[in-house]
């Protein structure tokens, strides 16, 4: 546990010196989603009718942009050796680093989601369950987009692929969070989805470290 | 016990070589056979479809195409598990072998699907169709494999990374499967009809399990053709590689 | 003859799969067997110098 | 296989590959405490690869190397942090002073060193403070190295560990290589200056 908090410590650390990387992504979610009524149309029903998928694509997007430097950075700099060569299993921080970039990138999107729903003209009441649906499927979101990295941490130049190999995977993230805010903001029940995204967050944070530590292991080589 | 000796011989590449040149031209020919029968049967014997008329008969060529495709990823993630965890170099190369076979049939059944679409929904594409859908996703697991392998220079590094990604790709498989599945039911209309017909009688079906069989059978020889230049080429400093060159060059 | 071709008026769609098919499982086939010759083609070229077994000398000094 | 907490660093029959390409095969030895092998030959020959398998950071295709009676890939956490690792990176982050990048390598060590003793044998009580980033290529190897030296380790790998430093760097290095085998450590050293370690070297590995 130790060794969990030393690196969650180090990586915010790092990650509040190097504030432009962080922001990034943010902006690019507020751009991206100021620049979708300007395709679609102003009209408030049509975008009261598509500004929900539309937000959920822009979260996608913008959590996978983020990763392509979580492990290479580490890898590049030889700190990654050390972490694997350390006592402490590599699953462990790799689950610290996902975290830490969750808590600089995923929060923020939480924060600045709502503002961005009530500009689509979605209802108030629709506010909390899109903030909790987007709480419940960022981890997930984020530790997809670590394995990503991970898996992608010894092609060279290549972050690209990134998307390729990990978006096919979050489609029912999509389905699910997608879909819980469209029953809230049809003012219906939304447990189901919700329950549906936590049981993939538990799934994917019990397992997806393992798989990112055998990727980061096999990469090191 | 000799059975599992003969399979563990297997694992041994230059047993695999031999036996795979032995099998090939018996899988070529059964596949052939079994394919022109089934299909025979599919287009002249079987009655047409009492909704769908004759236009149903494509489901002989889009259901083997879409089963194989499963078949196929089924395979390359077992496989390539089976390489990460025992560390057996054939296992990987079954895995690299079968990648381009199973994405060619899942983007047959994504074509031949949607040529059947047509004439039953009136589009090409109907995105509220479950399994087209499906279908979809997991031919981008395919190329996802595919493209993450070809951008690792190192074989070695390449087989071990690409097989996790098929495992997490295997666990996502029926994740995917059923949300795409309850995602679909919420949109269907009423008016959309599922690309199988509901009662398909015997002599519709006995056709159909003859194609499946024959492109099973055909997917194997294609997987053992890849596989043997796949083994040549990982064993080229073996010495069994060296004598078998001799022997041709001779 | 004719009226099988005709496929009750699904022809377009039932020949145009069908065909589909046919060139996928061509092609396949024609892939995989250049698969394999390019394989032995590639392993014949082959630098010569990785037959070579290099063994380290190991010095101990007292 | 067994711990054996007597037994030292046993490589046996190992082959080395570089991708592909098989670099070498049939090397074995035994390295015990107090002892120093020395890793030579010319460039490309294999000594990083050689050094990654003994420190358990890349798998052998063939052979072994066994670390205490276990196989280094499988070593318990305790056998783990006996051994310790400094490649061609220096495992600095360029955005952490020199002092926050030694401090977090004695947490994750679990050492309890001062860090002011140190930081004056490198010569670098004035850079402190300095973000990583801002340091010369020799000064970020003398903090790697200080980094290494905060892991209470019974065996060093350390792979040219005198490239890029300075003749007093070289000499608080080879110093510390000479006490650390006296104590009763062992280390495995690749280098191109062979020279250094005349007479010191138990083992001489020539690929």
């Amino acid at each position: 546990m130790d060794v969990f908090l030393l690196i969650l410590r180090r990586d915010l650390k790092i990650a509040f010196r190097r504030w432009g990387e962080l922001a990034t992504p943010l902006i690019f979610f507020v751009i991206v989603a100021s620049l979708f009524p300007l395709a679609l149309s102003p009209e408030e029903a049509q975008l009261r009718a598509s500004g929900t998928g539309f937000l959920w694509i822009a979260a996608l997007l913008s959590s996978l942009l983020a990763l392509d430097g979580l492990f290479r950075n580490d890898l590049q700099d030889g700190s990654m050796e050390q972490l694997a060569l350390s006592p402490a299993p590599l699953a462990l921080i790799v689950l610290a680093k996902t975290l830490a970039h969750w808590l600089v990138s995923g929060v923020p999107l939480l924060v600045l989601a709502p503002f961005l729903a009530l500009s689509f003209y979605l209802p108030v009441e629709a506010l909390p369950t899109l903030v909790g649906a987007l709480a419940l499927a960022t981890p997930t979101l984020s530790v997809l987009a670590a394995l990503g990295a991970a898996l992608t941490v010894s092609v060279r130049g290549g972050g690209a692929i990134i998307g390729l190999l990990v978006l096919p995977l979050t489609a029912p993230v999509l389905i699910f969070g997608a879909r819980a805010t469209d029953l809230a903001v049809h003012g219906e029940s939304t447990l189901g989805p919700l329950y549906l995204l936590a049981a993939l967050a538990v799934l994917a944070l019990s397992l997806g470290p393992l798989a990112c530590a055998a990727a980061l292991r096999v990469g090191l080589e | 016990m000799g059975l599992v000796r003969w399979f563990h011989s297997l694992a041994s590449p230059p047993h695999f070589y031999r036996f795979a040149r032995r099998l090939s031209p018996w899988l070529a020919v059964s596949s052939v056979v079994l394919i022109v029968a089934g299909v025979f049967g599919g287009l002249v014997l079987a009655p047409p479809d009492y909704l769908q008329g004759d236009g149903f008969r494509i489901i002989y060529v889009h259901v083997p195409s879409a089963y194989v495709g499963m078949l196929a990823y089924v395979v390359l993630a077992g496989a390539a598990a089976i390489g990460f965890v025992w560390r057996i170099k054939l296992a990987h190369a079954v895995a690299v072998s079968v990648a381009p076979v199973g994405a060619s049939f899942t983007f047959l059944a994504l074509v031949t699907g949607a040529i059947w679409g047509k004439p039953m929904w009136g589009t090409y594409w109907e995105w509220a169709d479950a399994r087209l859908v499906f279908e979809l996703l997991l031919l981008f697991l395919f190329l996802g494999y595919m493209v993450l392998r070809a951008a690792i220079e190192d074989r070695d590094k390449a087989d071990r990374v690409s097989a996790i990604l098929a495992a997490v790709g295997v666990i996502n498989v029926p994740i995917i499967h059923y949300s795409v599945e309850w995602w679909s039911t919420l949109h269907q209309g009423p008016t959309i009809a599922r690309l199988d017909s509901p009662a398909i009688t015997l002599d519709m079906l006995v056709p159909l399990l003859i194609v499946i069989v024959g492109f099973t059978v055909y997917f194997a020889w294609l997987v053992i053709c890849r596989l043997q230049g796949e083994v040549l080429e990982r064993e080229r400093t073996a010495r069994w590689v060296q004598q078998l060159l001799a022997e041709r060059a001779e | 003859m004719s009226e099988f071709l005709d496929m009750g008026g699904y022809a377009r769609y039932v020949w145009t799969a069908y065909g589909i098919t046919l060139v996928v499982i061509v092609l396949n086939a024609w892939l995989a067997r250049r698969r394999h010759a390019q394989a032995l083609i590639k392993v014949k070229q082959m630098d010569r110098s990785e037959l070579i077994e290099r063994t380290p000398t190991v010095r101990r000094n007292p | 296989m067994s711990v054996d907490p007597s037994a030292g660093l046993i490589v046996s029959s190992l082959e080395v590959w570089r991708g592909e390409r098989r670099l070498f095969g049939d090397l074995s030895f035994e390295l015990r405490s107090g002892q120093l092998a020395l890793i030579t030959g010319p460039n490309g020959a294999g000594k990083t690869s050689l050094l990654r398998i003994l420190a358990g950071l890349s798998e052998p295709r063939a052979g072994a190397v066994t670390w205490r009676g276990t196989t280094v890939r499988q070593l318990a956490a305790e056998f783990r942090a006996a051994i310790a690792y400094q490649g061609h990176l220096d495992g600095l982050k360029n955005d952490l002073t020199v002092a926050e990048n030694l401090a977090f390598y004695r947490a994750l060590w679990d050492g309890d060193d001062a860090l002011e003793p140190l930081l004056d044998e490198l010569q670098l009580s004035d850079f402190a403070h300095r973000e990583v980033r801002y340091l010369s290529a020799g000064q970020r190897r003398r903090v790697g190295l200080g980094c290494m030296r905060l892991r209470r380790a019974s065996l060093w790998l350390l792979d040219e560990p005198l490239t890029n430093l300075d003749a007093e760097g070289a000499e608080v290095v080879a110093g510390w290589l000479l006490s650390h085998t006296d104590a009763g450590g062992a280390a495995v050293l690749a280098t191109n200056q062979a020279e250094r370690f005349d007479g010191a070297a138990a083992i001489e590995i020539a690929l």
